[in-house]
């Protein structure tokens, strides 16, 4: 078969244009032993995460290898994510070794650290598309967030028990049929019926910002890497119309 | 405004998909009929959106961002936006320009972010209505050429699918009466155009913008729908050839006035139009079954340089939106094309989307290149009117119908197209007296004006 | 079940659209790899119209009708209806059996009134999800075997996109896990193929009905559409490709168990499968924008003998109909490539897929004819086990990626794929110390139970 | 360029398949010379039509050069389109030559003749695809129905006057454009109001039987042929309900 050897008629290699320059990670602690625990979770290694953390307990206070360690080693990765550096995978791995090292420091603890709010996850009812939500889990693990997840193919009631247990600052949804994505209206009616007023984010393939911002409570979710962005404004107070307005439109 | 007296293209053999022989240059980069083919991908906006200037910009901003956002996702080098006006953005001509505004201002940033090349054609509603506005002289006329004023600024490519003879039209082609469609389309059409297109090329100067072409789409178009596919009844497929054949006699008149193409997707005609002028031509075929069925969609393809989806609604699909849906589809349609243009194998693909149509119907027939070619030859050699090259084109048209055995022809069709030919062949031989006959048998025409023509 | 082990083409240019060694057929006269591409249009249902057996069964009445009549108004002379089953369809055995009865008889109506050939294949859910009931062992299994039974007794074709291994796959695609791709896909994958596929071709024997064939839709797609398109960054596209070339090992078992293809069209592998095994296959590719962007639009027709939509959502367009629409533009693209085929002209137009998207991206890379077959033979050089083949295919197509100076790769890509063949050659040779080892590494991921693999 | 001989493979030319055999126009008076009429109706020549009306009206009386002579004609052209035989222009100059005829009966009489009923048609608002109105005007004057011919782009408000004026057996209304047929329920819920209870068959390009059957009284129209079987219902005293029944669905 005959070859072209100049393809630039044809298709345009976007990624090569847009390539971005690679960055090491920052240094993040001046303890040297702290900065190892850092790059094991940059590096993604959770069975050296969890061996550097032992090492480190031996000397330091677990909230100082969590937060002068483990922490900012996953900050840096969060930023290197954000500026298109690293990729999905990177992120997971570090969370992974992230949570091996934090899960040692709460163990010495006697009790789990203290996460910024927590979130409530799931996949709706009758859909077991959940590579999305599974995204979404790591990422707001990763910065900080403690998740409930509720798996996929959750009921309706589920979704709504888990709000009024659990009080988080924010719930999720994911769908990727049309024929699923109609349990969400339910759930946000709900909650309102019950007073819960949680902004309440929708994504997945099957779902448009028409569908979310038809009811109340809704947010349209695009990219599951805005989860933990949304999860702060609503940390921070923002109401679902504010973070409607910000993230939809 | 001279007629065309030769043709381009020496044979129709010399005519491919990509090259034209005046080709166009756009801003960003974009050259049509340079070499290669450029997708051309139509959004229409959902109703309601229409309500205000500022939701209707809003949609726009997605649905032409939505293609862009694809083009880069999948790595499609180049991509031609059509907004076609709806009324509102015609009828307030502020509202077409903003919208031309916004997508030329989007398309700069794709280029400066990952070097996509994009274009904009802004098409104006031609919102006079025959029997219903005087074509000249009109609050209507009025918005229609200020329209134009403000999408030049900032679009690429100005067109329009301009209306004149339209009401002549819609009364004899549902009578089998080829004398109305000559003076509809080829008479009150051109004239109307001679108008139109004097002006807006004038306003495309100023503006240094590209004056992009029109369409038959009122009229031909019209023919080609009701004739329908292989279970209609509404209109013979041999009229419907014959009516597209009469139209190249007066889509050709913005050319002849000075239009450089890209011309318009929707005018089918566009194969005889280029094999006599070489601009470079725009045509729609199975990727705007979106928009409409036809039987010719791949052999209208032979001899384009953009490849359009004519028009498709604005919502979401399981793959995305429907812009980014289709402009997927088209530019890999035309990525194929192109890689058959870069082996070298240009002419073979081209007989493989010829003989997929050639003889599915009437329309691919005359559309297919040699086909065309001949057509717009008669056209040239009876360059004595408007109405001598019409008629002359439909019965050359009509000759190659009967002559070509592969044709086939049901009996009613045949007979029909033979009645046509029959009739033709009475018709006076002058255009002043054609257009006597004319002005006494359709005086009562609703709404047919003689003087909204100068006539 | 004896491993395939040897090559069905001696190379690669023996390789063409609509031809396959091995042609089925099919009821009304349809001949698949019989020399000519067949469209296949896939519908899919309004939300809503799940509701009840009635409005289910409304709904197809008018999806798949819309698309024959459609054939018959722009003269396609061919049709393969797929209908996928939603959840309700294959939960309620009786429904998808009752969708398949009404369909065939529209069939055998359009046979006889105009002369359409047209052929129906139903793809049963596989409701089975691995982390939530036993694979073997669960009222979802039994409803699958009995909807294939079901659907047997009208269908032309039966297929399933089945899901082994899937829980493994999950666990392992976002961490960059070369060994839980292999463990998920081809071994777990390979295991419950093989169990699930000895049923299904004993059902379709049974019932006079064709065995068509598996799809690893739910992990290989899956990577593929997380890599998606130039702006993704949640996939390498060099893993992606990985998990295709490992995915051949699993899909092939169907046909190792005596399926027959059509393939099914989301089997992006299947142009590996063909060079194995010579069935017929079913592709997709830019006609199925409607549902997914990918990067291998044209180059993955370019051995296909069906060519599909993969699924469109029944609703309204300008034109018609979604059915009418995608079934009017996909019997185009085929009649263009059956034209070629009639011209002797197909490897030129062969070429002009392949150059379209060749060297786009990794999957075009990948399932270009040539790679494809390079990929079938690693195969089946190393058919000692699941494992042993499904690594000889990653192997075999990353060093094509790396080998090859035109496929273009970011620094970020090629690092994560050298990354991953050196954890590859890590891996144990024999199967059983890497299942051993597996079954270790994964026993925590949420829902595996190696005993409903029988491990 | 090459082309094949045989195109079986690429194409299939079903309207060859179903080409229906031509059949003569049959005899409907023993009357020579109205038989003349009717048949320059079947051949649509409304001169010829208008000619051999003047001659019948010298001996014959205006209802019988209408009943045993016109429609008669129009009838088996009528039958002659729905087995297939015969193409819309032929029904159409057919009804021209039939109305040409009937104008000259009516002014014999001195008053109009008898119609079967009324029906209004029109193009919805800001809508001038007005061609398969046209379709359904020819059709319905082809049958013997009053036309109440509204014309294109014709406000909610006209139309309702229309039907309050006229009182028609049905109403019809065609548009093309997704942004113009949201003027059918309006008009629908209009005659509601005023207790108009008549059957509104909405049809054209954008309109979809699911958005038709949305607002009561409406049917769908998919084909133009359709409306006169429609109107004859009407006539015969079926409400909406039992249309929709029968024509949608
Ligand atoms: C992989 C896949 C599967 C896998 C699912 C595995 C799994 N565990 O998820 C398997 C094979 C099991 C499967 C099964 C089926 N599938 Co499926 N599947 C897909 C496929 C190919 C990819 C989906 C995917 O994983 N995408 C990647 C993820 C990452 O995308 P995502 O979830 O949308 O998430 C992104 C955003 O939406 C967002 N996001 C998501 N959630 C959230 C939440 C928040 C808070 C935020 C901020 C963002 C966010 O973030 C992500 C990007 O960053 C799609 C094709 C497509 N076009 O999508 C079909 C698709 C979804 N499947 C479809 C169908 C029909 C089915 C089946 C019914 C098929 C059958 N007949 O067997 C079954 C259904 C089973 C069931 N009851 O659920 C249809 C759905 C049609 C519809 N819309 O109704 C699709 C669209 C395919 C098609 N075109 O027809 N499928
Ligand atoms: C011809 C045409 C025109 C002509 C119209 C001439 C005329 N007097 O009608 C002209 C050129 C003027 C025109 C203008 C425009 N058009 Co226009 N036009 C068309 C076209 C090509 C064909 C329409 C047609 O005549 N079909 C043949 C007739 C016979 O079909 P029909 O009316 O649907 O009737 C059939 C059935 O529906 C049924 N039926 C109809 N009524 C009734 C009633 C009853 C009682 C019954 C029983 C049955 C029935 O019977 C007929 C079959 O037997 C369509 C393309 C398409 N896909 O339809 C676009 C189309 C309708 N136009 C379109 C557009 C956008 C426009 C413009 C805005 C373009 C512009 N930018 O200038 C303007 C709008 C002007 C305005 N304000 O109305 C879009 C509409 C998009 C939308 N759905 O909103 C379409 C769909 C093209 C497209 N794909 O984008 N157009």
């Amino acid at each position: 078969m005959k070859y072209l050897t100049d393809y630039s008629n044809i298709f345009t290699r976007y990624d090569l244009n847009i390539e971005v320059a690679r960055q090491a990670a920052r240094k993040v602690s001046k303890d040297e032993l702290l900065q190892k625990v850092a790059d094991s979770v940059v590096q993604g290694d959770d069975e050296e995460a969890a061996k550097l953390t032992k090492q480190a307990l031996a000397t330091k206070s677990p909230m100082d290898v969590i937060n002068q360690g483990l922490i900012p080693g996953m900050n840096e990765v969060s930023r290197l994510w954000d500026e298109g550096v690293y990729f999905l995978p990177q992120v997971i791995l570090a969370s992974d070794a992230m949570n091996a090292g934090i899960a040692l420091c709460e163990e010495a603890m006697g009790k789990a650290m203290d996460k910024k709010g927590k979130v409530v996850t799931h996949t709706a009812e009758g859909d077991i598309h959940d590579i999305g939500q599974v995204i979404v889990n790591a990422l707001l693990n990763a910065n900080g967030f403690e998740v409930i997840n509720l798996g996929a193919d959750v009921p309706v009631d589920k979704v709504v028990e888990a709000c009024r247990v659990n009080n988080p600052v924010m719930v999720t949804g994911t769908a990727l049929m049309t024929t699923t994505m109609t349990a969400f209206p339910k759930i946000a009616s709900q909650l309102k019926r019950l007073g819960l007023n949680i902004p309440f984010v929708c994504g997945g393939g099957a779902v448009s910002e028409e569908y979310v911002t038809s009811f109340e409570l809704g947010i349209w979710g695009k990219e599951a890497n805005q989860a933990p962005g949304m999860a702060e404004d609503a940390l921070s107070g923002d109401n679902w119309q504010a973070m409607r307005g910000k993230w939809n439109g | 405004m001279k007629f065309s007296s030769q043709m381009a293209y020496k044979s129709a053999d010399e005519m491919i998909f990509g090259t034209a022989i005046k080709p166009v240059k756009a801003k960003r980069g974009l050259v049509f009929g340079g070499g290669h083919v450029i997708p051309e991908i139509v959004p229409h906006p959902r109703p309601g959106s229409e309500k205000t200037m500022k939701s209707l910009l809003r949609e726009y901003e997605r649905a032409n961002g939505d293609a862009l956002e694809r083009c880069v996702i999948v790595g499609h080098p180049q991509l031609l936006i059509e907004n076609e006006h709806i009324f509102q953005m015609t009828h307030n001509p502020k509202w077409g320009g903003e919208i031309a505004a916004q997508s030329a201002k989007q398309m700069d940033d794709y280029l400066q972010k990952y070097g996509l090349k994009a274009a904009y054609r802004a098409t104006i509603a031609d919102l006079r209505k025959p029997d219903m506005v005087n074509m000249r002289d009109s609050d209507y006329t009025r918005e229609v050429i200020e329209s134009f004023a403000e999408c030049a600024k900032y679009a690429d490519i100005i067109s329009i699918e301009s209306m004149g003879g339209k009401e002549v039209f819609d009364h004899a082609i549902i009578r089998n009466d080829i004398a109305g469609l000559l003076f509809g389309q080829a008479v009150l059409g051109g004239i109307d155009m001679e108008w139109m297109w004097n002006q807006i090329v004038a306003i495309a100067k100023k503006n240094n913008c590209i004056a992009g072409g029109d369409t038959n789409c009122a009229q031909a178009n019209t023919a080609m729908f009701m004739a329908g596919g292989f279970i209609s009844k509404d209109v013979p497929h041999t009229l419907a050839a014959l009516s597209r054949a009469i139209c190249a006699s007066r889509t050709i008149v913005a050319y002849e006035c000075g239009a450089t193409g890209p011309t318009k997707d929707c005018a089918y005609e566009d194969p005889i139009i280029k094999s006599v002028t070489g601009v470079p031509i725009s045509c729609e075929g199975k990727t705007s079954a979106c928009a409409h069925a036809d039987l010719c969609g791949n052999v209208i393809a032979a001899v384009t340089d953009c490849w359009s989806n004519e028009a498709v609604e604005y919502h979401d699909m399981f793959g995305g939106t429907t812009t980014a849906v289709f402009t997927e589809i088209l530019g890999y349609d035309v990525a194929a094309m192109n890689a058959s243009i870069d082996l070298g194998y240009q002419k073979e693909f081209q007989a493989c989307l010829v003989n997929s149509d050639k003889y599915r119907g009437c329309h691919g027939f005359m559309l297919s290149p040699d086909n065309a070619w001949q057509i717009g030859k008669a056209l040239v050699d009876n360059n004595e009117s408007l109405y001598s090259r019409g008629k002359a084109a439909a019965i050359k048209c009509g000759e190659l119908m009967l002559g070509d055995p592969k044709l086939k022809l049901s009996v009613f069709e045949k007979e029909s197209l033979e009645g046509y030919m029959k009739d033709m062949k009475a018709l006076p031989d002058k255009e002043a007296d054609f257009i006597d006959m004319c002005l006494k048998k359709y005086s009562k025409v609703k709404g047919f004006q003689p003087k909204a023509y100068g006539l």
